[in-house]
């Protein structure tokens, strides 16, 4: 019982953040590669090198940094990113947490993903990776709004806040059809969160890394499998929460939502190499303006449809 | 073992620099972008070799021993055309830009398999000043706040703050000369209030850059107009290979570098043009701000003039250019996005004039007068603008006022051009043989 | 006796997060950073929604976590405006009547803790059957819906008041400029303003902090 | 875990809010002593409603009006410290001698 109920989920989740780190570093190289990024080597070779040299460097200091925060921080991150992994639904009955609430409990990851990255700006006691921090607390709040109405919206046909829940109410159709808004927004919140391309303010090059400008060594790998591995999760919820999870004819359930999710993830990386980085004011202003009002019309749009 | 085999993993990544530049290093900087086996951080942090590319004036030691000693180790320094410091132990010189990617891909390897002694510390690991055991509580000053907790002063809300009146808490600081998105040897004192730019002085100017030999040999003789215009786009590529940088537009930025190395007449920059408009760049990206009003325009001149509005271009006064029927393009707003369509529309206008004076063999006829990329050069060349940036920077958000730092080439014009090589700088070979090239 | 049917394991679990919820939450007290305090205090939370989801309140766990993290950021940013001091490299203890509030803190544990132990409760825990999402859903949008608009339309209004309250320029003008007084002579200082900069304890903005 | 253990764990967090809210002198960190209150009543209607309530739904109720009031002390909180400090450059309540500007 206890390997069913415990070890065995642990391990599923450990296997996801491994896997799912590993692929989006191959996926990146790929696309940036063909995107004309000068590159040498095998690409399933250069992550894992990377990760050697991270594993061999020294984790270096800064002037009285808070430690405890800053070598907490990347390992709260990835836990984050481990509940999210979580909270995603293989099959009807292959989940690793089947929470009551588990859309909530994303809802939630969202939040403290904000806590735990202005900590990490915040601990290493320097300049730019403060300002980073101090971004990222500006921006993450619109982001948390519209995850949230946008998931909502999809509660609502399944009249749950469970995921297994949301994905067998798409038996018939899939919310990406039936509420065309959700995911785009929610791919948005998703750059966003993970501050990935477009988005990446918090870690940006304008801030010389932002915060993660000041780690090397061990604390710096864990920071940069912890942002692939939340954006694995997002494409993850994304995947049952629009894109009908594990349902799809012929193949096993499992791998259809591994397809959906690649499929997820290769939109994600392509908009990163592709689009410029937004400027803070005019991220904020798009949030605000554009994106929340939208958000509204999504649950709007959403209630009207479990009403008929 | 374990760590052998991880060492010996951790070796086939491309090597991690850090570039410090010195004078002219950023012909070496731009050489290894485009090198499949070097990636260029931004950060010392990040970084695995320290490369000091060029001379450094007496000036700017402190500031590099600073980066030298924040890279985590292990690390190593290799120094390109520059005299290495004498009391660094086993340190690699290069003079040859072919030879450095090789280099440094054998110095990283080396030190990745143990082979190479990691570079020492230079300065001691303490801080600046020692805790003053003053106060209430041993911190240095009067209550809670006041003192300066090792050497620096608290965050204290002294200045009115010009975006809100709400006063509070400013963050001073120095940045530069070896950061990344300033000019090449630019430092400022900066007072930031969130990422808001409240007083920004320039401390130390940039680097005088060097031009291509043809504008010192234009001021002499006549000179081919396509000649000419090729190292002026190129110029411009060049910056503009910068600014895409720190936008986040790792591509673009790489092909506008790439058609800088590989200009020619029949080059066209409409693949990239068309990149720019359609990824956003004009709409997203940090490019509002940064606007010269008609008199600052007029002090720093060239491009970033005429993107205010200022049509003035020395080629209309050149016969030459006259024939070939040269009227010089402007744009109405002064903002950073201004001088960026500046920039692209200046590029098209040198290919377009490149390939009609080298059709009819054009040469120019002032020698006095000539128009740099850089500005205008009658009888002094352009001189040092950075006091610009005081003026204008300030109200900016931190994103805003390094695309506006890019958008501005405030650098001044050297001397002479003290480059000993050919016009136009080598191509790249993507065919180097990365364990060759010992030094 | 409770009959809650919970194995050792939650026992165990209950214990941890108890101790780290009253050890976070006196550090919140002691510790040198403002950044830190609202951490350690959103630490204390999240150990008390763990333990809700371990009473089987699913929502009011999971919505603790929410709910604190957003608050406690916004503590914390505020905390970096307001206090200074953020990195903690000062020693920071801003506390008066120190000794009447530790009393107070104590008389009020020892008076709920002896509530706590002497008074009888019933024993009534929730049924194996109730699905506490559901039946919370059903009272918040059922009979208690009046109650759960009228938080939700305090909230509203407290939204507007605080954008009014906290903006730099009000409807008449800026925020400061009604609340004075029109001077004695035409374009002199507003009578019985008070003289600011004698009055070194509090007035000046470079010394405020004791 | 019994109910009896469970309203300890809210008393001392409530005794330990209740000291800091009485010792604070600044705004923010006072709000936090408000907080740390608020933080044991929740968990003392949670365990109530747990055991002693047979789960009746207005406990639950409860816990998430006790939430909505804790959003609105804080903002409340905030704007007035917002307020105070253009007005006078002060966060602390000593430094607030009258009710006026």
């Amino acid at each position: 019982m206890i390997v069913e109920e415990l070890v065995l989920p642990v391990l599923m989740v450990f296997f996801m953040l491994a896997a799912g780190a590993y692929t989006v570093a191959v996926l990146d190289r790929v696309i940036a590669g063909a995107l004309g990024t000068p590159q040498a080597g095998s690409v399933w070779i250069v992550p894992l090198a990377r990760g050697a040299w991270l594993m061999t460097q020294h984790a270096n200091a800064t002037e009285a940094p808070d430690w405890r925060a800053w070598r907490l921080a990347p390992a709260l991150y990835l836990s984050l990113a481990a509940i999210g992994l979580a909270v995603v639904p293989w099959s009807g009955s292959l989940v690793a947490t089947d929470l009551a609430t588990s859309v909530v409990l994303w809802g939630s990851v969202e939040a403290l993903a904000t806590v735990v990255i202005f900590l990490h700006g915040w601990s290493a006691n320097a300049l730019f990776a403060l300002i980073g921090g101090y971004r990222y607390v500006a921006l993450g709040l619109s982001y948390i709004l519209i995850s949230m109405f946008v998931l909502i919206g999809v509660a609502l046909p399944a009249e749950s806040l469970q995921f297994t829940q949301v994905v067998a109410s798409q038996g018939e159709l899939w919310n990406l059809i039936r509420q065309p808004l959700g995911l785009p927004l929610f791919l948005i919140v998703g750059l966003g969160m993970t501050f990935w391309g477009p988005l990446n303010l918090a870690d940006s090059a304008d801030l010389a890394g932002g915060t993660a400008a000041e780690i090397s060594g061990p604390p710096r790998l864990v920071w940069d499998v912890a942002r692939a591995a939340m954006l694995v999760a997002f494409s993850g919820v994304a995947t049952s929460a629009f894109l009908g999870g594990w349902l799809g004819p012929w193949l096993p359930g499992p791998l259809w939502v591994v397809i959906k999710m690649l499929a997820v993830l290769l939109v994600l990386l392509l908009l990163g190499r592709l689009l410029p980085r937004l400027a803070p004011e005019r991220c904020v202003t798009l949030m605000w303006v554009v994106l929340l009002p939208l958000s509204f019309i999504d649950l709007v749009w959403a209630g009207v449809g479990a009403l008929l | 073992m374990a760590v052998n085999w991880l060492r010996n993993l951790a070796s086939r990544r491309s090597v991690p620099v850090f570039p410090v530049l010195g004078v002219q290093g950023d012909k070496a900087l731009r050489h290894l972008t485009l090198s499949p086996d070097i990636e260029l951080v931004d950060s010392p942090r990040h970084a695995s070799v320290l490369l000091v590319a060029g001379e450094i004036p007496a000036d700017r030691f402190e500031p590099l021993r600073r980066v030298h000693d924040q890279l985590p180790s292990p690390f190593t320094t290799l120094w390109f055309r520059c005299e290495p410091w004498p009391h660094l132990e086993s340190v690699i010189r290069v003079d040859d830009l072919d030879v450095l990617p090789a280099a440094l891909v054998t110095a990283y390897r080396e030190l990745m398999k143990g082979r190479r002694e990691s570079s020492p510390r230079i300065l001691p690991d303490k801080p600046p000043n020692p805790w003053e055991g003053e106060g209430d509580f041993g911190q240095g000053g009067e209550g809670m706040m006041g003192g300066v907790p090792y050497g620096r002063p608290m965050a204290m809300n002294m200045e009115d703050d010009i975006r809100d009146g709400l006063t509070l808490d400013s963050l001073t600081f120095r940045l530069g000369p070896f950061f990344f998105a300033f000019p090449p040897g630019m430092a400022a004192e900066i007072t930031l209030q969130g990422d808001l730019v409240q007083t920004w002085k320039t401390q130390l100017v940039a680097y005088p850059q060097s031009l291509d030999p043809v504008f010192f040999t234009a001021r002499e003789r006549p000179v081919p107009i396509a000649e000419l215009e090729l190292a002026r786009a190129r110029h411009h590529l060049h910056r503009l290979y910068r600014g895409l940088h720190l936008a986040g537009l790792e591509s673009a930025s790489l092909s506008a570098l790439r058609l800088a190395q590989n200009l020619s007449t029949t080059s066209t920059l409409d693949g990239l043009h068309r990149y720019l408009s359609r990824s956003g760049f004009f709409r997203l990206a940090a490019i509002k701000g940064g606007v010269l009003g008609p008199e600052q325009a007029r002090r720093i001149g060239g491009p970033a003039a005429r993107a205010a509005g200022l049509d003035e271009d020395l080629r209309s006064d050149d016969a030459g250019y006259r024939r070939l029927g040269f009227s010089p393009v402007s744009q109405a707003g002064g903002d950073t996005g201004a001088r960026w369509r500046q920039v692209l529309a200046e590029i098209d206008q040198s290919l377009q004039l490149a390939r009609q004076a080298e059709r009819d063999d054009m040469t120019t006829s002032e020698v006095d007068r000539i128009e740099t990329p850089r500005g205008p050069w009658l009888e002094k060349r352009p001189e040092d603008a950075s006091a610009l940036l005081d003026e204008i920077l300030p109200g900016q958000e931190w994103g805003d006022a390094l695309a506006t730092i890019a958008s501005l080439d405030v650098a001044a014009v050297a001397e002479a051009s003290l480059d000993t090589q050919t016009a136009s700088e080598p191509r790249i070979t993507n065919t180097l043989d990365s364990e060759g090239g010992r030094t | 006796m409770e009959s809650m049917n919970h194995g050792i394991g939650v026992d165990i679990a209950f214990l941890l997060l108890a101790t780290l919820a009253v050890v976070t939450a006196w550090r919140v007290f002691r510790t040198d950073s403002m950044v830190r305090a609202s951490f350690f205090l959103l630490v204390s939370f999240i150990a008390v929604g763990v333990i809700m989801i371990l009473l089987a309140a699913e929502y009011l766990g999971v919505a603790m976590f929410f709910m604190m993290a957003v608050e406690m950021t916004v503590m914390a940013l505020f905390m970096v405006m307001f206090m200074m001091n953020p990195a903690g490299l000062n020693p920071m203890n801003m506390v008066h009547q120190e000794r009447i509030s530790i009393g107070a803190g104590v008389v009020s544990f020892l008076v709920l803790s002896a509530m706590a132990l002497l008074a009888v409760f019933p024993d009534r825990p929730v049924s194996a059957g109730l699905d506490p999402v559901r039946s919370l859903g059903n009272e918040m949008l059922g009979d208690s819906m009046l109650i759960f608009e009228s938080a939700g339309l305090v909230l509203l209004t407290t939204m507007i008041g605080v954008v009014v309250l906290s903006s730099h320029r009000g409807r008449y003008g800026a925020a400061t400029e009604g609340s004075l007084p029109p001077g004695l002579e035409s374009g002199g200082d507003p009578a019985g303003k008070p003289e600011e900069d004698e009055d070194g304890e509090d007035g000046g903005h470079h010394h405020h902090h004791h | 875990m019994t109910l009896a253990t469970l309203l300890l764990l809210a008393a001392a967090l409530i005794g330990i809010g209740i000291y800091g809210a009485l010792s604070q002198q600044s705004f923010v960190m006072l709000m936090m002593g408000l907080e740390l209150i608020l933080n044991g009543v929740m968990l003392a209607a949670v365990a109530f409603w747990a055991f002693s309530g047979a789960g009746a739904p207005e406990g639950q109720l409860l816990t998430i009006i006790v939430m909505a009031v804790m959003a609105i002390e804080m903002t409340m909180g905030f704007a007035l410290v917002v307020a105070v400090f253009r007005g006078k450059q002060a966060d602390t309540t000593e430094s607030l001698t009258g009710l006026k500007h």
